[in-house]
């Protein structure tokens, strides 16, 4: 469970000013697959990092799981928008993926079935032994992730994290992250650009206002909860969602959220 | 670049430098330059295998233990200086000041507290080598990447695993410049810590033979440190590639033509 | 709000007193205890009346300017070329593969090995030991350039040639930043090592400055005073570091080490 | 360049220029003195005085022309010369007082050691402020004197200001110190149980001034005014003990009631040759010398 | 004009061995748009690289106006897929486009307006000041556009460039590049994963086969010219087009390419 609190968040360092969240209040119940759309620079990236707990809100709380963040919540796995920091260069592929694992005490055969698993539901089999910096972006975007699947975490922040792969690999993590998402019925935050995705994936889509943002519109998306790739974007209700969704974000951009409040 | 071209390269500037240091010495009557060849023959004469055992190898032994002793210490104090900004602003300008003593004025003060024996020498040679790499160290640590730390963070990845993982690793590169830095300075720190309260080692014999009036086997013994500091950064470089292979291969991967 | 930035700037500094004042307070109680003879460890109280005394002495400010001018000429040139001959010779394959075995060669050579050489060059001046400064501290900058030149991050490096940025460019907006960091903790390495080697060279070569006032404070006995000169050493090199993690904070404001530490987390 | 040939005459025939190499120590008293009182300017030397730790820096800054003239220990320069290095002695240093008991220097261990005499030595640790030195060849002789076995002496090398406080902690068995450190000792309660520069020979010449030979051969006539102001400066020092005290003042940073309970050492003018050829002998037969020098080559 | 001529590019470093590009040989024309799609790890980016001269063919050779590439030809801009690494940290952002501009030795006052016009372009009037690290990640990629835009390039190589912005932004991106393209007659080499913008964007689409790579289908977009979003969208011949870039896609993911020659 997320629950959003009249949350401000602004930078100020280094001479430079920016109201980034302006004020959001809103609650992902338990179990949910939540979707966040928003223009780029708008505050996604920073409403994430909050919830796990990264950087300290200017005003406002957040809570995760019905506890106050002040430090990352156990539990909680995050997929970083800059996925290629965030891999060890100095580790293999699989020690990538395992080292939370440890860090969780899990024996090392168990471990090792884990990250195997993962990375072959990623469609990585077989690069366990490869540094990170040996792969295509692509790829280590998907070590990323599997790391993030392996954690079996009770709630998963994703930032962007299909940005980096091609349009069949993506329809193929898409479904491999609903399949996640029903199996371990985690709590689920998604950061994403595709509208379509958004819509595809989850049952509600936050739409956020440009910086300093605001919820401009949530949706409810009422498609089934069975869905796969060819006869749920052909369903003309998801059509109608999408269409809805684009013609929110089109009025976000063109009232500048300086005009309201 | 094959196996040719690198010993051609590693030892081409030697010989030259050699070689004009032999030409322009040749026949020197100066008491305190006397010619290369006189030096060549005193080293001869001078380090013979009694004299090694006698003087070099001790020399040595407190060598590795005083720079394994910084090296430990300080890579430990440094981690957690530069993981902590509290211990850091506490720490640093008394550390600052321990570093600004030269350690001729400082050895009194260790004989005072540890007497006069190799404890005190490898104290010396660890106190005098600490600093290059506790300096890389806290920076290194410091300076580590912000979103690795946070995934560190959010994976609750913490105790062990951080520091191994993040901390040293990332600080590793500049670990290692620390740890190169400091191999030389331990060398020229023990022929320091050889120069008080010492009956035996490569520094006392260098300072035997400069007060004896011995110069070309005091020149002899710097040739000596020189080729010992020479050896010792090759068995370094050996060590480095072997540890940082993720980090060179990082670099390398994108390597130009 | 500005209170509490101002408490925050100011604690850092007050942490690090209090740092120094556990450590003076030590030195004080151990030789009172017997832990050390107070004769030859005295309480700082002791250390600081002789350094009292040395403030007084005209002949102490003289010795201090002299240490002041070695130390500053030689880091100075120590720094100037270490980070010119780092920068070259990282910069250039070539010369980082001819030169290692030489720089590995004169690096461990102690300065002290040089002392007749450097007198027999220039006699108990203040030259002879500024020669002995530059030689310690340049490899200490010299190292830290050439390992801080190969931390190049290699897309930053692909973009540079792939804009075809010219030598003087990538010089000065590629390797030089990257390098940056540890050029800084070098100049910090140096200037502790330049204020050792200028006390040193002057205790034993005997050109003028603190360190020869040491030399004199020991072979008369004068205990306290020996301390008292310490003292003054040492917290010169805090004041260095001090003016040096200023620079540090100003050229480095980019750098992740000082971003964590803008933004409180 | 080290090519100082000559003393650097200044233009126009004025004083000429000298740079003297000493240490800071008791022992050179006389040429501070000297100085103070004319005896240099008086023979047109414009006399520098330049302090260094010990010999190390001194002999290599004289052999190059950087200083005209250096003090040096006897010993040392024996060592010098067995090297062929070219110098030459040019005037007495500092002798002994020769009295067992009030010398200037001595031989001391713990009030409570078992330690009784110099032949209790063998298999103990003596410190020295440099070994393989005067200060090893004196105690050794003073061991042999008392019929101890020389060789069996360990010595340890510690800068005298460091040698109380490790007698004190047990970490050495014995210190050899001149003054000032002497009377710390004594104050300490230190025992003293030799004065060995007594012991190694009848008033002996403890060290001297030197030039090198390239100064003598080209300038002679400055060599020998230089010998003359050290005459009158080390008889004028002898018979003035209280100006020698005031004048250590001066140079050394000795307390003032420290410096009046100093026993001060003898400045007899010309060097006891018969001190040195001993000197040299005992060096030998240590081993500290390979060969005994030419010593009618360095002595003046 | 760029010719790949029986490319070849294996990867064998710490153990392990890729063989990345297996035979590539196409030509784009001086001018011309092109679009590369492929699966992830496919080796896109080891091909603009290589194109870039920054990394030499094991075998075969490439050719960017005319010239045999041994080093990074003049008048060529690349925007990587690393973004946010290839922005310089140190400088502003305003400083990190004007950058490769002073190497041209232009005059100060005319790169000042070209960064201004660039950032401008991309939607970031007025973060001149800011540093790369205050941006959010879409940001990033935007400077790293307006850069190789300021540059004037005659050849541009972009790899994955609109990863990371969100829709709306993505569209005018795409449409800024297309008059960018017009405007200069620069040669383009277009990787993305989003086969729509390929087909949107591009003259042709070059699609290739999973690792070791090859050409497995090279199609000609006879679209108008005159493109924009909604119309050229709603093209009948768009959605045929894409229909069939579509299914290359699959028949490539489903053959192998170890089955083939
Ligand atoms: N570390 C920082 N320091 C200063 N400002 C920052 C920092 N991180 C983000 N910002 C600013 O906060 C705003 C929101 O950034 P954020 O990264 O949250 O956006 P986003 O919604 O994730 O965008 P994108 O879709 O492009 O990734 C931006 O204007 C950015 O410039
Ligand atoms: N530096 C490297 N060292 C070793 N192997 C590498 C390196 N870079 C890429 N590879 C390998 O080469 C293959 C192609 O990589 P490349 O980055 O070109 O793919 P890509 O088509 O750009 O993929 P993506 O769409 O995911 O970015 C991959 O299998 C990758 O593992
Ligand atoms: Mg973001
Ligand atoms: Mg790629």
């Amino acid at each position: 469970m997320l629950e959003v609190d009249h949350l401000n968040k602004v930078y100020d360092s280094h001479g430079r000013r920016v109201e980034a969240i302006g004020d959001l209040t809103f609650t992902v119940p338990e179990g949910q697959f939540a979707c966040v759309v928003g223009p780029s620079g708008c505050g996604k990236t920073t409403l994430l990092r909050t919830l796990a707990g990264l950087l300290p809100p200017t005003s406002g709380e957040v809570q995760v799981l019905r506890r106050r963040v002040t430090e990352p919540p156990a539990g909680l796995a995050v997929v970083f928008q800059e996925y290629g920091r965030s891999l060890f260069p100095w580790l293999r592929v699989r020690d990538n993926v395992e080292l939370p694992l440890r860090a969780q005490r899990i024996a090392k055969a168990r471990r090792r079935e884990l990250a195997d698993e993962a990375l072959a539901a990623v469609g990585l089999a077989g690069t366990g032994s490869a540094y990170p910096w040996q792969l295509s972006g692509g790829m280590q975007q998907r070590v990323a992730i599997a790391r993030a699947i392996a954690y079996q975490p009770r709630v998963l922040l994703m930032d962007e994290p299909f940005a980096a792969v091609d349009a069949q690999t993506r329809a193929d993590l898409e479904d491999l992250i609903r399949s996640v998402w029903q199996r371990l019925g985690v709590t689920l935050l998604f950061v994403t650009h595709d509208i379509d995705e958004a819509v595809y994936l989850g049952q509600r889509v936050v739409i956020l206002s440009a910086a300093p943002t605001r919820v401009a519109d949530d949706l409810d998306i009422d498609l089934p909860a069975d869905r796969d790739q060819l006869t749920t974007r052909a369903d003309p209700r998801f059509t109608e969602l999408r269409s809805r969704v684009y013609a929110q974000i089109q009025k976000v951009k063109a009232d500048p959220p300086g005009k309201e409040g | 670049m094959t196996l040719l071209r690198r010993t051609l390269l590693a030892l081409g500037l030697p010989v030259l430098l050699v070689a004009v240091w032999w030409w322009a010495s040749a026949g020197s009557t100066d008491f305190y330059r006397p010619a290369l060849s006189t030096i060549l023959a005193a080293f001869a004469d001078t380090w013979t295998w009694d004299r090694v055992r006698a003087d070099v190898l001790p020399s040595l032994a407190r060598l590795a233990a005083g720079y394994l002793l910084a090296l430990t210490g300080g890579v430990a104090l440094g981690v957690l200086i530069g993981g902590n900004r509290h211990v850091r602003a506490f720490l640093e300008p008394l550390l600052e000041f321990l570093r600004a003593i030269p350690p001729p004025v400082l050895v009194p003060v260790f004989i005072l507290l540890s007497g006069v024996g190799d404890r005190t020498k490898v104290l010396v040679i660890a106190f005098g080598c600490v600093w290059p790499i506790l300096l890389n160290t806290v920076e290194g640590v410091r300076g580590r990447d912000e979103v690795l730390s946070d995934t560190c963070r959010t994976y609750r990845i913490g105790g062990g695993l951080r520091l191994w993982h993040l901390l040293l690793r990332s600080a590793s590169p500049r670990i290692v410049t620390g740890a190169r830095q400091a191999l030389a300075i331990a060398l020229i720190v023990m022929v320091i810590s050889e120069m008080i309260a010492a009956d035996n080692g490569l520094g006392f014999a260098v300072l035997q033979f400069q007060r004896g009036f011995q110069i070309p086997a005091m020149w002899s013994g710097v040739l000596l440190l020189g080729l010992i500091g020479v050896l010792l950064a090759w068995g370094f470089r050996w060590a480095e590639r072997r540890m940082l292979g993720w980090y060179y291969g990082q670099r390398a991967g994108r390597r130009e033509w | 709000m500005t209170r509490a930035t101002a408490g925050a700037r100011a604690a850092p500094a007050l942490l690090g007193l209090l740092g120094l004042a556990v450590f003076a307070l030590v030195f004080e109680v151990a030789p009172r205890l017997g832990v050390v003879p107070a004769d030859y460890a005295p309480p700082t109280s002791r250390v600081l009346a002789a350094a009292g005394e040395q403030v007084g002495r005209p002949a102490f400010w003289a010795a201090l300017a002299d240490t002041l001018l070695t130390w500053g000429t030689g880091l100075g040139i120590a720094v100037v070329a270490g980070v010119g001959a780092g920068v070259l010779i990282g910069a250039v394959p070539f010369l980082r593969a001819a030169t290692a075995t030489t720089v590995e060669f004169l690096r461990p050579i102690p300065s002290v090995a040089l002392i007749p050489l450097v007198i027999v060059l220039y006699g108990s001046t203040i030259r002879s030991t500024v020669v002995l400064v530059v030689y310690a501290a340049f490899w200490q900058v010299l190292v830290q350039v050439l390992y801080g030149v190969a931390d190049l991050d290699p897309v930053a490096r692909d973009t540079a040639r792939s804009y075809r940025l010219g030598r003087r460019l990538q010089l000065r907006y590629l390797l030089w930043p990257t390098a940056l960091p540890y050029v800084l903790t070098g100049i910090r390495l140096a200037a502790a090592v330049a204020l050792i080697l200028a006390v040193t060279g002057e205790l034993v070569i005997g050109s003028p400055g603190l360190g020869k006032e040491i030399d004199l404070a020991q072979q008369g006995g004068a205990v306290p005073a020996v301390y008292a000169l310490i003292l003054v050493t040492g917290l010169l090199g805090v004041l260095a570091n001090v003016g040096l993690r200023v620079l540090e904070r100003h050229v480095l404001a980019w750098h992740p080490s000082s971003r964590r530490e803008v933004t409180p987390s | 360049g080290g090519s100082g040939d000559d003393a650097p005459a200044a233009p126009g025939g004025g004083p000429d220029k000298v740079n003297t190499g000493v240490i800071a120590i008791l022992d050179v008293a006389p040429i501070y003195l000297g100085k103070e009182k004319g005896f240099f300017s008086k023979r047109n030397i414009d006399l520098t005085l330049t302090t260094a730790q010990g010999g190390a820096a001194i002999l290599p800054a004289v052999l190059s022309g950087q200083y005209q003239f250096g003090f040096s220990n006897t010993i040392s320069l024996l060592l010098a010369k067995s090297q062929n290095a070219p110098v030459k002695v040019v005037s007495n240093g500092n002798n002994s007082t020769g009295v067992d008991g009030k010398d200037f220097a001595g031989l001391f261990v713990k009030a409570d050691s078992p330690i009784r005499s110099p032949k209790d030595l063998a298999g103990r640790t003596v410190a020295a402020n440099t070994l393989k030195n005067i200060v090893e060849t004196s105690v050794k002789s003073s061991v042999k004197k008392d019929g101890g076995d020389a060789a069996a002496v360990k010595f340890t090398e510690l800068p005298f200001p460091e040698q109380l406080p490790a007698l004190q902690a047990g970490r050495v068995d014995a210190i050899f110190v001149v003054e000032p450190f002497q009377q710390a000792a004594v104050a300490a309660g230190a025992r003293k149980i030799a004065s060995s520069y007594v012991d190694a020979a009848p008033d002996l010449t403890v060290a001297m001034y030197f030039t090198s030979q390239q100064l003598l051969s080209g300038n002679p006539d400055l060599v020998a005014r230089f010998t003359e102001a050290m005459k009158e400066s080390l008889a004028y020092a002898d018979a003035h003990p209280d100006e020698v005290r005031t004048v250590l003042g001066t140079y050394t940073q000795i307390p003032a009631a420290v410096r009046e309970a100093l026993v001060l050492p003898k400045w007899p003018p010309d060097v006891n040759r018969q001190s040195v050829e001993t000197l040299a002998d005992l060096a030998v037969a240590d081993g500290l010398l390979g060969q005994k020098p030419d010593i009618a080559a360095l002595l003046p």
